[in-house]
């Protein structure tokens, strides 16, 4: 059974791993004081154009970059309503769910047609492989058994972190998600700093959504963001805000999930639908527990107008 | 930057006009500083002053005229390039980020260091020097929450100095001061002016004025009277050109209250540690027919006061009595039914639905009524309540294109008078009114206080909160001082004592 | 100002459809197909023929109700995201009434529907409590809480009420099913969503609750500080707008579906919540908006059956018109906007 | 506010009966191709998601070619559209309506009814269903499901080392639960004549048959249980269990982990691919085509 603990964690780091960047997406939305609940549609997109792109090239990075690329052209969509046109941003975060996945579903037929078999593409190496080791060791496989993507989410939480807390920059787009107006008035560009963090947002979120196609699963089917996108949104309120609380969060929700897995394995008396519930039920109990004291940044979800009287 | 000598004209704005829709807010209006001098900008709420400064600190861009920097002129787009050509402001809502140190305040949006992240060691270094040089003493690593405001303040000057800014503007900077804080604001001034930096003072309080000032430009409607050397003109001269007719000072009679009490505090607490936002150990009793005046700076636990009169917070020691019987669950409904009327500290917050016409906002607590609905309430009569709006709107002379235009397109005068209106109508025996004229013009101011004491001769009993000490003296017929969360002192109307008042305002 | 106002709510969602008709049409083009015929086809299947009137009638009726759900609860300023689950809910109530209950006929259908619309409030108040006593986020427990109820509705149609070979439920019982409409597809279940909008109109701006209700969802504090009973009329709107939902989920049980099947409501919540939107939270409106989305859905099986142009073009149109919407909407209201057109009104005055 | 909503109500409704009228007004009168025959296929997983809906279609495609029939096709429609979808094509006019799976014999039964004329192919259909069918214009084309799971449990019994193999399943379908029963029988009973015995996991379920990852993880915790003969019937979903497999296998450096493919033949696609239980369907379309041609269909 040491072996059953030891990959339930190993499932759990990599059902975490997407999460950590999609929950970094709406983490720099947030604290810019956007609210985007599209994270699930900028997801499917990119999760599509990576497995495309990747598919195409051969490079599963190139399908990566490319996934993010898409994210922000979408989520520019996004930045111009909320941004420039003040647009309700819960709205608009509505809109860009319906529409993205659309897109990419609609792509996805277009490219393949009809009646192929399930298009299946090279997956990102883990370093274990390209450095080339055999051993089985678990922590071998914890710590080398991964892609650089995953590497790529866990530095990025720390960078999150020490952008935030110890630099100019991350202090300004923090002032500009609490208080925009006093931002504005020491010289900080609030519009220029919201619309970048639609460009963070949408790239991460691209990035989450293409880690699925390119380092998860070798094919790609309609509806395979399933809800990451809002467990995401979940993940920042659970994790207060901070990269490395969303890190937790996401961490836990992956170990739900793996959990739930192979509950559903060893009991066979339950509907398996039950298990599947335990991650969302989890949430909610959590969020029940934990309540909510702190509350993110002031001036988030209020459109801000330049002249305004 | 150059140290200007006296005289040196480091700044001037010329037929600046601003426009905001079809409203102008200024009209061709000429203004100049020099080094090393304190001008005031005169002139009543709604004069344009903000507005104008708005202008120089680039927040709006002028529909006309041209701004000048030491001879060169300029067109400043944005905050940062006025703080680039030396011109620092600090905003009479003050711009700080709560959720943030006075530090990180005042190093916010920095572009002076180099390097992407914090060197607190140095920055701390620069920000004491500044502090010290010009006696603006401030704990850097407090979070602004834990402030009081005279110190929020000086960190907005502290802001704009570490900006290195020669002209400094300061927007009614001593609203929300005691005495002895002004004072202290003043000296910085001086300090300030010996180091040839210019300010920008913009205040409506003729005292001050008198004391600090240089040089005054009065400013009238959105447009410049003229700009006069200190001592050239009297107090009531200035007040008469700044309000643009001769203002004969208003002589209510002070009633002495007898009448039975319609609300008492009995040794009530609430949140008794917090200097600013709590009560602590408060007890006073409001008669019929009657005007206690709560003078004090703001944040000594007026809100917190006002909040418990009208039910929105229970106290957590003590008891109260509304009328002759004893409150015993706090809830607004509760209050509100006992006829007690309230005029927020905030209209547009607590006092007004925005997003709702006026005629809705008039008729907000009384829907059930049978006048403008049947069944209580299960069929809202359209008519009747729009024909009632009518009404009040010619009682109140609430001036709006029509009863169904939302409220918060109103004139912060024109949306009181609406509050008024509702609260008023309901004929209360207690009325809480706080900061009831606070940013309205004369006229305005006027028309509240008059109702007011109408309301009072009709047996209301009043209590008036107000950081305004010339409207507490003007209309009160008792004065308690508070300050920290405790009543300080109980004076009479008639002939009060005012350095002994405005020392208990200081917790002296 | 006023005149502004109600022509754009009215113009700019035409003016939207238009162009994301326009931009289908050029797909379609693109994809090889003929935009002309293709629209012929969507417009055919959707009000072609009395059948296909019927057939959309009925797709709308379950939009309306989540569409009304989101209207009630946005007027009280409650995001409830939930609005699928709290149908589904319903639905799953009614079909163990309906199957399980000793009598069948109107009385079955009666219960069904009460404890149906019981069953989406209690749902939905789960978020609310959590909201009012915990100030949690709805939108996120909403969602959750969509996620559980599918769930549980899978529990429901492979094991508890599966019926035989499928992982579906047993058919309600015929007597149990809604009449027709008129001997159209649509049961009465549509004019009945259509009688709760104009109830749910009614009770919004010509009563006292209604109009306290907006109030809050405009302005909490004012509420408060005025002497309404915030908390009471959160959760209410929370507990309302679910059942609703859960009234809408029973009746699409019992007249169109009559069995919980893999794929029951999906994404309905969400499209509810557009579609309030696009209807800027009035109740009517969104009768109406829903009913076109549901002749657009219906048409696009026809269009996706004749010509062969993917069914997910009538998605992506659908979500340009609420991307259009959306935009324009808010576009109106932005102050220059608003200046630029006061100051042409004057000139033609 | 109120008179101006209603106002806005007011116009909304009128534009859109409007539109109403116009398109009910320039609505053509359709016909579908008459002289050929035409067959449309309804499938609720994708056409494309190499299993299930991609043998079906392909089937369907050989048989059109074999009978020169023009085919239609809508794939990935949600359970709670499988009726409107099958009647939009019978407003089509279309010969023949092929719908593989059992799942969808309420929505064929229901417009059977309602369409006499149109031949209705149901495969994996129950044996009484066709009775059902009142215009007796439906008939049940059955592949043997059981047979199915006995030849993979047969194989599985004999590659099995472990002695423990594995099975998942798309939704809890009939045809699903005797392909496991199947592959269980026969795997034990292969396994005592070799004398080993054979443990079957308990089945589990992705709930769809799309949700590849879920595959995934699924195979990842069966082979932590030592599960090393693989069959499944989820389609998109046993290509994630595939990928794993293969994951395992590389890791291990050699192929120790098998999968059994079904219906189609997906043999080299990926390494751990011992054999695919090919179900040619495309005979009993064909034969339900020559029946409509010649009026004989169903019966």
């Amino acid at each position: 059974m040491g072996s059953f603990i030891a990959n339930l964690l190993l499932a759990t780091v990599r059902m975490a791993s997407p999460l950590i960047f999609l929950s970094l997406a709406e983490l720099y939305s947030q604290r810019a004081g956007l609210v985007n609940i599209g994270i699930e549609g900028l997801a499917a997109i990119g999760s599509l154009t990576g497995f495309l792109v990747s598919l195409i090239s051969g490079s599963p990075l190139l399908g990566v970059l490319a996934g993010a690329l898409a994210g922000i052209l979408v989520n520019m969509i996004f930045a111009y309503a909320t941004i420039t046109l003040c647009a309700e941003q819960i709205v608009y975060g509505m809109a860009i769910n319906i529409f993205a996945p659309a897109l990419a579903a609609f792509t996805y037929r277009v490219y393949f047609g009809s009646g192929s078999e399930l298009v299946q593409v090279e997956l990102m190496g883990t370093l274990k492989s390209m450095l080339g080791i055999k051993s089985d060791n678990f922590f071998v496989n914890l710590f080398l058994d991964q892609t650089p993507m995953v590497y790529l989410a866990f530095v990025l939480v720390i960078l999150t972190a020490v952008y935030f807390t110890r630099t100019k920059a991350g202090l300004n787009y923090k002032a500009v998600g609490e208080y925009p107006k006093a931002a504005a008035t020491i010289g900080i560009n609030v519009i220029g700093i919201k619309y970048l963090s639609c460009v963070i947002c949408g790239a991460l979120a691209g990035i989450g959504g293409a880690y699925l196609t390119t380092c998860y699963s070798k094919t790609y089917v309609d509806g395979n963001v399933a809800g990451r996108g809002f467990i995401a949104l979940a993940a920042v309120i659970f994790g207060r805000w901070s990269s490395g609380g969303v890190l937790v969060a996401c961490l836990f929700f992956g170990f739900c999930d793996a959990l739930q897995i192979r509950l559903q394995l060893v009991n066979n008396t339950l509907p398996y639908q039950f298990f599947q519930m335990i991650p969302y039920v989890a949430t909610i109990v959590v969020l029940a527990i934990i309540g909510a004291k702190k509350a993110g940044p002031r001036a988030s979800g209020q459109p801000y107008r330049k002249e305004e009287r | 930057m150059a140290v200007g000598t006296p005289q040196t004209e480091v700044l001037r704005m010329e037929h600046i006009t601003k426009q905001f829709g079809s409203v102008y807010a200024n009209r061709d209006i000429n203004f100049d500083v020099r080094a090393g001098e304190v001008h005031t900008l005169l002139g009543e709420n709604g004069a344009g002053k903000s507005t104008l400064m708005n202008v120089l600190f680039g927040l709006y861009q002028p529909t006309e005229g041209d701004i000048y920097v030491r001879g060169q002129k300029v067109k400043i787009e944005s905050p940062s390039q006025a703080v680039k050509l030396g011109i620092g402001m600090v905003h009479q809502h003050f711009m700080l980020v709560e959720a943030m140190t006075v530090f990180e305040n005042i190093i916010l949006g920095d572009t002076r260091s180099k390097g992407i992240f914090i060197d607190q060691n140095a920055r701390k270094k620069e920000i004491t020097e500044l502090s010290e040089k010009y006696g603006l003493d401030a704990d850097l690593d407090q979070p602004i929450t834990e402030l009081a405001v005279g110190a929020q303040q000086r960190v907005e000057i502290l802001k704009a100095l570490y900006r290195g800014c020669d002209v400094l503007v300061l927007d009614e900077p001593t609203a929300a001061l005691t005495d002895q804080e002004a004072e202290g604001l003043f000296e910085i001034m001086n300090k300030l002016k010996g180091e040839g930096k210019s300010v920008i003072f913009i205040s409506h309080k003729m005292r001050e004025v008198l004391r600090v000032s240089d040089r005054i430009t009065i400013l009238r409607a959105g447009q410049t009277v003229e700009t006069v050397n200190i001592g050239e003109v009297s107090g009531e001269e200035l007040a008469n050109r700044m309000i643009g007719r001769e203002l004969k000072p208003s002589q209510y009679i002070k009633a002495d209250s007898s009448g039975e009490t319609v609300a008492v505090l009995d040794h009530v607490s609430y949140h008794k540690n917090s200097k600013h936002n709590g009560l602590n150990d408060i007890s006073l009793r409001v008669h019929r027919g009657e005007i206690v005046g709560i003078a004090g700076v703001d944040g000594n636990g007026q809100s917190q006061l006002a909040m418990l009169l009208t039910g929105n917070i229970a106290p957590e020691e003590g008891s109260m009595d509304l009328k002759e019987s004893k409150v015993v669950r706090f809830d607004p409904n509760g209050f509100i039914q006992e006829n007690v009327s309230h005029i927020p500290e905030d209209r547009n917050k607590a006092g007004l639905v925005g997003n709702m016409s006026v005629a809705d906002n008039l008729v907000l607590k009384t829907t059930r009524d049978k006048r403008f609905s049947d069944g209580n309430g299960l069929h809202l009569k359209k008519k009747a309540i729009r024909n009632y709006a009518l009404e009040m709107q010619e009682k109140y002379d609430i001036r709006c294109s029509s009863v169904d235009q939302e409220s918060r397109n109103l004139s912060g005068g024109n949306q009181q008078k609406v509050i008024l209106a509702r609260e008023l109508e309901a004929s209360p025996d207690l009325l809480v009114a706080v900061h009831p004229t606070r940013g309205l013009d004369i006229g305005a101011t006027r028309f509240i206080h008059d109702t007011v004491i109408m309301q009072r001769d009709l047996g209301c009993g009043v209590l008036l909160i107000s950081a305004d000490f010339d409207e507490i003296l003007e209309v009160s017929d008792r004065i308690l001082v508070m300050f920290e969360g405790r009543i300080m002192g109980e004076y009479s109307g008639k002939n009060p004592p005012i350095d002994e008042i405005s020392h208990a305002m200081a917790g002296k | 100002m006023k005149r502004k106002g109600i022509g754009a709510l009215v113009i700019v969602p035409l003016l939207s459809i238009i162009i994301s008709f326009l931009i289908g049409c050029i797909v379609i083009a693109a994809l090889g197909a003929n935009p002309v015929d293709a629209m012929r086809y969507l417009l055919k299947g959707s009000f072609g023929n009395v059948r296909n009137l019927g057939t959309t009638f009925s797709r709308a009726t379950p939009l309306i109700f989540t569409t009304l759900c989101a209207c009630f609860a946005y007027r009280c300023g409650v995001f409830n995201l939930g609005g699928e689950g709290q149908f589904i809910i319903g639905a799953i109530i009614a079909c163990y009434i309906a199957t399980k209950a000793p009598f069948t006929g109107f009385p079955a259908i009666l219960l069904c529907a009460v404890a149906g619309a019981a069953g989406g409030g209690l749902w939905a108040a789960i978020a609310g409590v959590l909201k009012v006593w915990r100030g949690q986020n709805e939108m996120i427990i909403t969602i959750m809480l969509n996620y559980v109820a599918t769930l549980l509705m899978g529990v429901v149609y492979t094991n508890w009420l599966r019926d035989g070979s499928v992982p579906q439920t047993v058919a309600v019982p015929d007597e149990t099913q809604l009449p027709s409409f008129f001997g159209l597809r649509a049961t009465v279940a549509f004019p009945v969503a259509v009688i709760a909008g104009i109830a749910i109109f009614y009770f919004l701006f010509y009563t006292s609750s209604g109009f306290q209700l907006r109030a809050v969802g405009l302005n909490m504090t004012a509420a408060k500080v005025n002497g309404f009973n915030v908390k009471r009329y959160l959760l209410m709107s929370f507990i309302v707008s679910g059942a609703i939902a859960g009234l809408g989920g029973a009746l699409e049980l019992l007249g169109t579906q009559l069995r919980l099947i893999n794929g029951f409501a999906a994404g309905y919540g969400f499209d509810g919540v557009a579609m309030a939107l696009i209807a800027s939270l009035h109740p009517i409106a969104g009768i109406v908006v829903a009913i076109f989305f549901a002749a657009l859905r219906v048409g696009s099986t026809t269009m996706q059956t004749a010509t062969g142009v993917p069914t997910s073009v009538s998605d992506i149109i659908q979500a340009l018109v609420i991307v259009f919407t959306v935009a324009g909407m808010a576009m109106v209201k932005l102050p220059e906007f608003k200046n630029r057109f006061a100051r042409r009104a004057r000139k033609e005055a | 506010m109120f008179i101006k909503k209603e106002a806005n109500m007011k116009r909304k409704l009128i534009a859109m009966v409007v539109t109403g009228a116009v398109v009910a007004s320039m609505a053509p009168t359709f016909t579908a191709h008459a002289d050929t025959h035409t067959v449309a296929m309804i499938c609720d997983s994708s056409i494309s998601d190499g299993g299930w809906g991609m043998a079906c279609y392909n089937a369907m495609m050989d048989a059109a070619e074999k009978c020169g029939w023009e085919t239609m096709y809508s794939d990935s429609i949600a359970q709670s559209a499988y009726y409107d979808t099958i009647v939009s094509y019978c407003d089509l006019d279309v010969d023949m309506i092929y719908a593989p799976g059992n799942q969808y014999t309420d929505a064929v039964l229901q417009a059977a009814e309602e369409y006499p004329d149109i031949a209705f192919a149901l495969l994996n259909g129950g044996a009484d269903t066709p009775a059902k069918a009142e215009n007796g214009n439906v008939s049940s084309l059955l592949p043997d499901a059981k047979q199915i799971g006995w030849i993979a449990g047969a194989l599985a019994g004999l590659m099995s080392d472990t002695g423990t193999i594995a099975f998942i399943g798309g939704m809890e379908l009939d045809t699903t639960l005797a392909k496991y029963d199947g592959y269980g029988e026969a795997a034990a009973y292969v396994a005592e004549e070799n004398g080993k015995s054979i443990t079957l996991l308990d089945p589990v379920y992705s709930g769809d048959f799309s949700a590849s990852d879920k595959g995934l993880e699924f195979a990842k915790a069966m082979m932590d249980q030592d599960a090393d003969v693989f069959f499944g019937d989820a389609s998109a979903v046993d290509s994630g269990a595939r990928q794993a497999i293969d994951e395992a296998n590389e890791a291990a450096g050699e192929i120790k982990v098998y999968d059994i493919a079904q219906p189609a033949d997906l043999l080299g696609q990926n390494d751990c691919v011992i054999g695919s239980q090919v179900t040619d369907n495309s005979v009993l379309i064909e034969l339900s085509m020559k029946a409509v041609e010649d009026g004989s269909f169903g019966g």
